[in-house]
Formats: C-alpha cells, structure tokens, sequence
C-alpha cells in the first residue's frame, strides 16, 4: 500500500463519511465496534495526559488485534496494548514509562525481541504528518530530521530541493489514521469538542483521520458549546462516537480535572520492572479483563487515589 | 573530584548549566537538569529569560516542590503565559524563535552527536532506547547544551546511531546535511564544560570543575578531547545557587 | 417570466437553490443568496445541513432581522457550533468536509468557469473588480452552485479571466490542471437551472422556470447552451418557503 | 529581491530581535516610529473586523511611504492607505468596501489608473504565505489555483509533482512581513494576547512577521494571563509594542466589544461613490489629520454610534 492516499480516495473516504449534524453518543462497547483488526489508530494526548485510556481499555477487553499505533508521545497505555497482543506495531517519537520509571521494560522486550515495531520519528515529524493529513496535501516540507540515521530507517520520506531557495529540506508523507482515539474534557452529543490545557496533536489527529472516536469526562448541551464558539476545537462533522466516560484517562491525567495516578502507576512501574510480560500480563487481567464495567476498574484504583488526583487536576485553575 | 563538596552531580551540573544562559534568551528545556538550571538562571543573573516546554508550555514558572513528571503534564503549565499545540511549540524552533535547547542522550561522540535510539547494531539492538522524542528537532534547529554525567561508555568515538545531530562528521557535514541552524553549543558534565572547535568541530575541554585534571577527564572519554589553550576552572556552585535548587526541589526527587 | 409572480428574482433564487442542498451536507456560503437558500434548506428538508461561512464561522444559525454584512463579521458567529480561523476553514475544503459551494461572479462562460477580477483585458482592465477572495479556492476543491442573474453580459462565450475554475476548456481539462476534487455542479438563475454535460462540461439547461422557453434563456446567454433531453419545468416558490425567507429579511434588505 | 528569503537571513534576523521578557506598552506615535517606509505591513483582521485602524490612522498621519501591504481581505483601511499616498501596493485576495456598498471605487481609480498595483492571491493562497512564513519553511504545498489564471500574473509561485502521489500541486512562498499591525481584545504589558472570536489569519501572521505591533482594547495584568494561558494566541516574544486604544477598530468591528458603525460606513461610502479620490482625501482630512488624538477622532464619529456599536458588539454574549 502506498504510504500516501491519492487525492482521489482521501475525498472519496470523506465523502462517503455521514457528516450531517447528528447525535452519536455510544458506549465504550459500541464505540470499540467502530475499530477494525488491522486499523491504523491514532491515540490523542501525549506521555501521561489526555491519554483515551477507557477506548484502549474497551479494545483490549473487545480482543482487537494488529492496529498500528500512532502517537506524539507513548507510554504505558502502548505498553498495555503491546503486551495485550492487540497491536505489534508502533508510530511513536518517545516511548517511555515516563521519565520517573524510565524507558519502558515493556517496549523493550517486544522490540528486541522483534515482536513489534517500534518506527521512530522525531516529534515534528510526528506532528508535520498528521497535520499534511489535516489539511488534504500528500506532504509538508521540514528542516529536521536530515543529516540523522532517523531517516535511514524510513522508506516514506523524501529529501528535496526547495525551488525558491535551493535549500535541502525533508518531505514528510501525510498520516490519515483510519481512527483517531481522543479525549476531552466537554463536548456535545454531536460531537464539537472542547479541550482545556495542553491540546498535544489532537486537533490535527481529528482532522486528519477517516473516523473520531471522543471520549469526554462530560456530554455537555449543544446551548452550552454555542455559548462560547471559539472554544470548541473538534468541529463535530468530524467525530463518529462520543462517549461519556469520567475519568477516562485514568490512571493517567485530564487536564484540569485530575493529575495523574502517581501511586497506582509507580506500583505499576514495579510488577513491569519485576517482569515486563508477565507483569503486564497479569496487570491486563486484573485491571482490564476481570472488571465488569469501566467504574468497576476505577473501584479497583481506589477511592484515595481518585480524590487526591482530582484535588491535584483542579488545583491548576487555584491562582 | 574534591570529596569535601557539598552538593550532589545533579547540583553541580544545573548550577553550571545555568551559568550558560544569558538574560533574555529563549530556552528549550526538559525536566531534570535542564529546568533547574533555567529555573536557576531565571532567579539569578537572567529574570527574562523564558523557558518553552516540549509539551506546549511557554513561559513556564516552576513552584517550589512541584515539579512536573514530564513535560507534557499539567503542572509544567501552571501560570504559564501562553498554551501551544505539541506541533506548534516545535515550529517556534523552526521558525528561529528560540536560542538553546538543552539533550540528553545515551552516548555522544565527538561531533557531539546524540544517540538515544539503539545500544548496538540498530538491526540487533542490544538496547532499544526510548527514541528521539523532540530530541532530534531541538538539535536540528537550537544551539545544543547537553548535561550529562561523564562517563566512557556515554563518551564514546563514534555514536551507534545519530538520534539528534551534533556536527554530524564534523567541519561543514552538518551544514551540508542541510541543517543550516543551531549546532552544539556546550557539553556540561560532572567533570568539566567542553565546547567545540569552530573548523574541526571536535569537542574541546573549555573549563574544568574544581579539583578535575584535563587527564581524568580524558580518562573518562572514549575519544580524544581537544583541550583549550585557555583552559578554566569552574567556579563551584555558591551556596545561593543551592539553595535555590534546593527550594526547588525539597524532597530532592531530582536532584539526589 | 411570468407577470403575477408574487416573489423577487433573489427570492426565486434563493429557493430553488435551496432546493439543491441536500440534508447532511455541508455547505460553504456566503452572504445574500447562498445564506438564504442554505438557511431555509435548513428549515426545511435538510435540518442536519451544516453552514460555513469563510470568515471561519462553522455551523451558523442566521438571526431573522441580524443578517451579517459580509462572512466575516460577528453576527455570523452568534450561535455558531465552532470558529476557527479563515486559513483553517479554507483547509477543511482541501480535506474534503465540504459538499457544496456557492460562488457568483460577473461573468460566466459555457464551462462554468468564473471572473470576479477583471473585465477587459487584464493588463488594461475596463474595470479592476473585487478579486477572488475564497472563490478560487472554494471552486477549486467543493461542488459549486451559482446563483446569479441571467443575463447576457455575464454568460459570456469566454470569461476575461478565470478567477474560480469552472471545467476551464471542457473535457478533463479541469482534471488535468491538477484540480482533482469539485467542479461545476448547477448554475441557478432568474430564468432556469442549468448544469454541464457529463463529457464535454458545457452549460446545459436542465430546468426552465414556470413561463419561460429555452428560446428566451438562450436569448439571455452569450454562448450556445445545451438542453437537456428531459427538461424539467421548475415547481414555483411555494408560500412556505418564501415566509421563511421573509422572516429572515423582514426589512428585505437583501431580498428585494 | 528574492521572493523568499534564505532560512539563513531569517534565522539572522529572528536572532537580532529583542525576545526577552520586558514591557513595551507605548504610544500610538512611538508604535509608528517601528514602521519604516518602504515596509512590507501585514494588516491583521480581515474585512470590517478587527482591522488595526488605530495603527493605520497614526501611520497615516505620520506621513509613511511606500508601504506594501498585505491583508487576507481589504476594506476601507486600504482605501485610505492608497488614498493617503502611505501604499501603492497591497496583496490581498479581495478588495471591496463591504458586500454591502459594493467593488472599492478607490480601488478602481488607483489599480485602473495604474497608480497602484493590487497582486491577486486566492483567500487560501494568501493564508498558506503567511502559514508558511510562520512555520519557518520557504514555501506550503497546496492544491487551489490551479488551473485558474490567476497564476499566470504571479511569478512567486510554482508548479510542482507529489513524489509520494504523482499529483500536481501549487507550491506558494513564505510570506514573512517586515511589520504586522493586529488589533486584539486584550493583552498584557509583555504583548502576550488573547483574541476572542474570530482570528483570521492573525496568529500565523503574527508569528510571520519580524516585528509586531499590537493594539489592544485594554492592557491587563500579566497574572489575568497566567490565569488562563491556554487563550493566549499570541506569544510576548513575537511582539515589539503594545499600545492600548479602546474602540481601536472603529470604524470596523472589534468581537464582543463593538460592532461595525454603520453608519458612519453608510456615510464615507456615499463620500467615496460621490468622488472616490476626492471623497477619501476629504474624509483623510477631516478624520486622520485634523483630529488632536485619536479620542478626538473617536468624538467625531459620535457617542450615538460608539453607543450604538458597543451595544451591538456586547450583544454576541447574550444567549
């Protein structure tokens, strides 16, 4: 398959997509029923925040399996669906447990052992592809990742001479996820969102991909996204699910509402750290499979934990 | 290395690192090192200086005990003046608008180049590493400052894969690669503070810490060092300079 | 035309453009005509239908009585679902999220291609006119609906300039310019609704409005047009649709 | 001159310019002295709204020549800058006194006359210059004007084939302008500024240009800033002066704050359809050189019409 979509099928898969003003909210269930095995899936936030930590729960549970991952930024949520076999492959700049727990026992074992593919790109590179794929053009031009071994290992890139200056520069192909995974903080039932805080590659990832599953900590009224225009950031025509799901970041942050959970992931960092498979494997059981439902999994986080990240996220807007 | 100081590696390698910045500049910096010694600056000798964020953060204020687990949190922009898309915050630095950068990385050779991808051959790694992240972007685009610990295996001849490019084979390599700006600017370690030569671009010893010897240094590097014909001493860290780490960081999370 | 008519040529226009939109899509329009025939689709079979207006205003709600002075004002935001910027909504046509654009022009030759820059010899103009604004781009990458007055002057054998691509020389001249989405969809006027043959993408007559004869279009054209095998005679605006347009404008100014 | 200047001299002169965190609020008259004649003067805003009229007026005043502007969409700003003798030359993709009076007579009489040249570039195509000019790259790719002819006036401009897709694009210059003029709500004393509404192509232009100057409605506290830096759109460093000048747009509109006058609009359109040359010399006259400041201007537009305008503009919050 060609790295880049011709121009004629990216506007025949935008066509053919329902963009009329509509309601969609769904269930973590039915919004996973949106994902295909084999889909190229961009998840929204970076490192720890804003992670669609509910949609990649709700797709490990439902047994997805071979989606490419794209992400700015990855940590243990790739982890997870590494170690839950639903993906082998991963489009990432950086992928970390995060920088207190170090470069991630997890990705270490599936690459060196050749049991998935981390491909590397520089985090511009990551964000110049979804955004060519946001504004309908094969590529854009940049001035990073030449004279690196970043490119050697990359087929769908191209060095350029610009014609107005002569000078070297780096083509960098569009990126159209098949489905982008974002959470916000608000958005209405048709799906205009609106993001606080740090907004990563998101607004791009939405515009870029075929489809946009939206988890929100809140469905809130369509009055209420009116009022205020300029905030909204996802223009619904865009979206295909909404979900309402609090806290469905955790463990990890939503900008605003919670920090993250730092004692839940530092006790994490210890089962993977202790043994990177079998860890993970048995945290999946635990946390992923054995709940009966999303609240269920946030019971098991504990009630202490929930508190103090939601006293920790509020407390940015305390000035 | 004197054994009566009284302040740890971290301390020492954020106190010089923040020597390096010059009031008003426009700083890219990570956690850890580089954004005490940006803090520190800004406390200091350099109170308009402004300090960016990979995450999209500018003009971040660091609180006393507070410091954030990356830079992609919340925390990092707590009374911040303004809120950038991740992609938007990198073009700053394509665009020019921002003087240093600070990198990291597993080894470095003497072209300064970083390698935060692969421990040995990229195709059988021995060690896949966490990735370039912006690493590669702020060292195409910014003059470098790398604080790291000096050691020979990180110190090493030749890179086993050029994450984030320093000057690439030397003299005009990188410029030829078509990286037209930034470059590396120093290399601060727990021993000393090198820079590089302006033709050759070899990394030199400029200054030694307190109690170092040019030899010692160079026992700890894979490469041969240029040494400066004006070779310093580093003034130690003042204990004003401690304490605001310190403050910084009470619980000392970072800079034990 | 008939004489007993009880609406005006823009009212007319406005209706039987509204009637070509269909439910769900998304429609960039402008002021006048396109706002009126989008907003009353929108009171009437397509109430999923989404407005755009180019000063980055995303699903408008037009206010009887407040109608905006140009896309680019507030009023075209009150009650709107998102704003973004004018570059960022002109990108959305690129990305493909438009169905449908509304363009005028001063003139219009028998491929649909449009001028809104100059009349008479571009080096020497007659008369220098407004330019394009988003009208190239909007024809270049949407299906377009024009609605204009039919007259002579302006449906000319060739336009003075092409400002907004129509199928510029027929055939797949449009697609081999390198535009490779959009094109000519209808051409709405006072006396019918013309759209272009498959292959050679002239102007043909599809549907003559109630009292007029092709005689009488073709009469009121510059060029040769085509008619359709099967012309239809287009229904009257019916009491329902013109109330609605009436609210709208209740002073008429726009309408009259 | 070349159309793009080489990624050397634009790093060169980014380095050279004054980035540090400092206060810059200064006078309408001392703003003025940062243009030089000759410049390149990108207008922020775009039709009625939120034109930096304030700027224009004292630039008017200060007698500057030679000025190329470059403007999304122009309006009678640019009317009186031809008209003034300050600009022979504006870029744009529109030039028109509003939809409702109709093609700028000025306009006419200056482009026809061949006393000033106004360069074509579609709405887009003036947006991916500046985008471009903002970005750091010398050139966007994209896929409108094609075809058209409008390419065939303009020699900065390139044809190119996708090496990923085969497809023709139009490749468009960086537009970086000596100077951009924007017109904002509110900003602090640094020139971190918050937009509301609608922003037009203002933020890439801001960061585009070598050198900005704000106007702003009113100067706040550096801390109302920090409260909510996430509604920061333009960055301090990118900013030379900030003026304070409430009702700095009028006759034009500034969102939430004040609508277009109308009929002070109604009025200079009826001067201008009279005699365009004369019409506007006579209105330059009377409203940029005679008044004593600007609150002498905005006296003789009339409290009625600030009323009036003001309550208007208010009125987009009332839901």
């Amino acid at each position: 398959m060609p790295t880049v979509r011709s121009y004629d099928q990216l506007r025949e898969d935008v066509r053919s997509r329902d963009r009329s003003l509509r309601e969609k909210v769904v269930s973590l269930e039915e919004a996973a029923g949106l994902v295909n095995d084999g889909d190229g899936v961009g998840l929204g936030g970076s490192t720890l925040s804003r992670t669609p930590l509910a949609m990649i729960w709700q797709l490990i549970r439902s047994g997805r399996k071979d989606l490419k991952l794209y992400r700015s930024i990855a940590s243990s949520e790739s982890e997870l669906l590494l170690a839950a076999g639903v993906s082998r492959y991963i489009l990432t700049s950086w992928f970390s447990q995060g920088i207190i727990w170090g470069v991630s026992k997890v990705m270490r074992h599936y690459t060196e052992n050749k049991l998935a593919v981390f491909e590397e790109w520089s985090h511009m590179g990551v964000g110049m592809r979804f955004r060519a794929g946001a504004m309908g053009v094969p590529y854009l031009p940049m001035r990073t990742m030449l004279g690196s071994n970043l490119t050697n290992r990359l087929e769908d890139i191209e060095e350029s001479t610009c014609p107005f200056t002569d000078e070297k520069l780096l083509l960098v192909p569009a990126l159209n996820p098949d489905v982008a995974l974002i959470h916000v903080q608000r958005c209405d039932a048709f799906g205009n969102a609106q993001l606080d805080g740090l907004s990563f590659m998101d607004i791009d990832l939405a515009m870029a991909a075929d489809k946009v599953i939206l988890t929100t900590e809140q469905v809130v009224s369509n009055e209420q996204i009116r009022r205020r225009p300029d905030q909204t950031k996802i223009p619904f025509f865009t979206v295909d699910a909404v979900v309402e799901v609090p806290f469905g970041c955790a463990p990890h942050e939503c900008y605003g509402v919670y920090e993250p959970f730092f004692d839940h992931l530092d006790w994490y960092a210890k089962q993977i750290k202790a043994d990177p498979v079998e860890g993970a494997r048995r945290y999946i059981d635990e946390f992923i499979h054995a709940p009966k439902d999303w609240n269920e999994y946030l019971s098991k986080l504990g009630t202490a934990e929930i508190v103090d990240a939601a006293r920790r996220g509020r407390s940015i807007y305390d000035l | 290395m004197t054994s009566e100081r009284n302040y740890t590696a971290t301390e020492l390698l954020s106190v010089v690192a923040g020597r390096l910045l010059k009031d008003g500049q426009v700083v890219f910096a990570g956690v850890g090192v580089p954004l005490f010694a940006a803090t520190l600056a800004q406390r200091t000798h350099a109170p308009s200086l402004t300090i960016l964020f990979e995450g999209g953060t500018i003009g971040a204020f660091v609180e006393p005990g507070k410091l954030p687990p990356s830079t992609n949190e919340q925390r990092c922009t707590h009374r911040a003046n303004m809120l950038l898309s991740a992609t938007d915050v990198l073009l700053l630095l394509q665009r020019g608008y921002v003087d240093i950068g600070f990198m990291g990385g597993a080894q470095i050779d003497m072209y300064g180049n970083l390698n935060s991808s692969y421990i040995g051959d990229p195709d059988e790694p021995r060690t896949r590493l966490p990735g370039t992240g912006g690493g590669n972007d702020i060292s195409s685009l910014a003059n470098m400052i790398v604080a790291t610990r000096h050691e020979k295996r990180r110190f090493v001849e030749k890179v086993d894969f050029i994450t984030s490019p320093g000057f690439l084979d030397g003299g005009d390599t990188r410029r030829g690669s078509g990286l037209l700006a930034g470059g590396m600017y120093r290399v601060v370690t727990d021993l000393g503070i090198m820079g590089f030569d302006s033709h050759s671009k070899r990394m030199k010893i400029l200054s030694l810490h307190p109690g170092v010897t040019a030899e010692e240094v160079q026992d700890n590097t894979g490469f041969e060092l240029l040494v400066d014909d004006n070779v310093q001493v580093t003034d130690p860290p003042q204990e004003s300079e401690l304490n605001v780490l310190r403050e910084l960081d009470p619980d000392r999370m970072y800079t034990a």
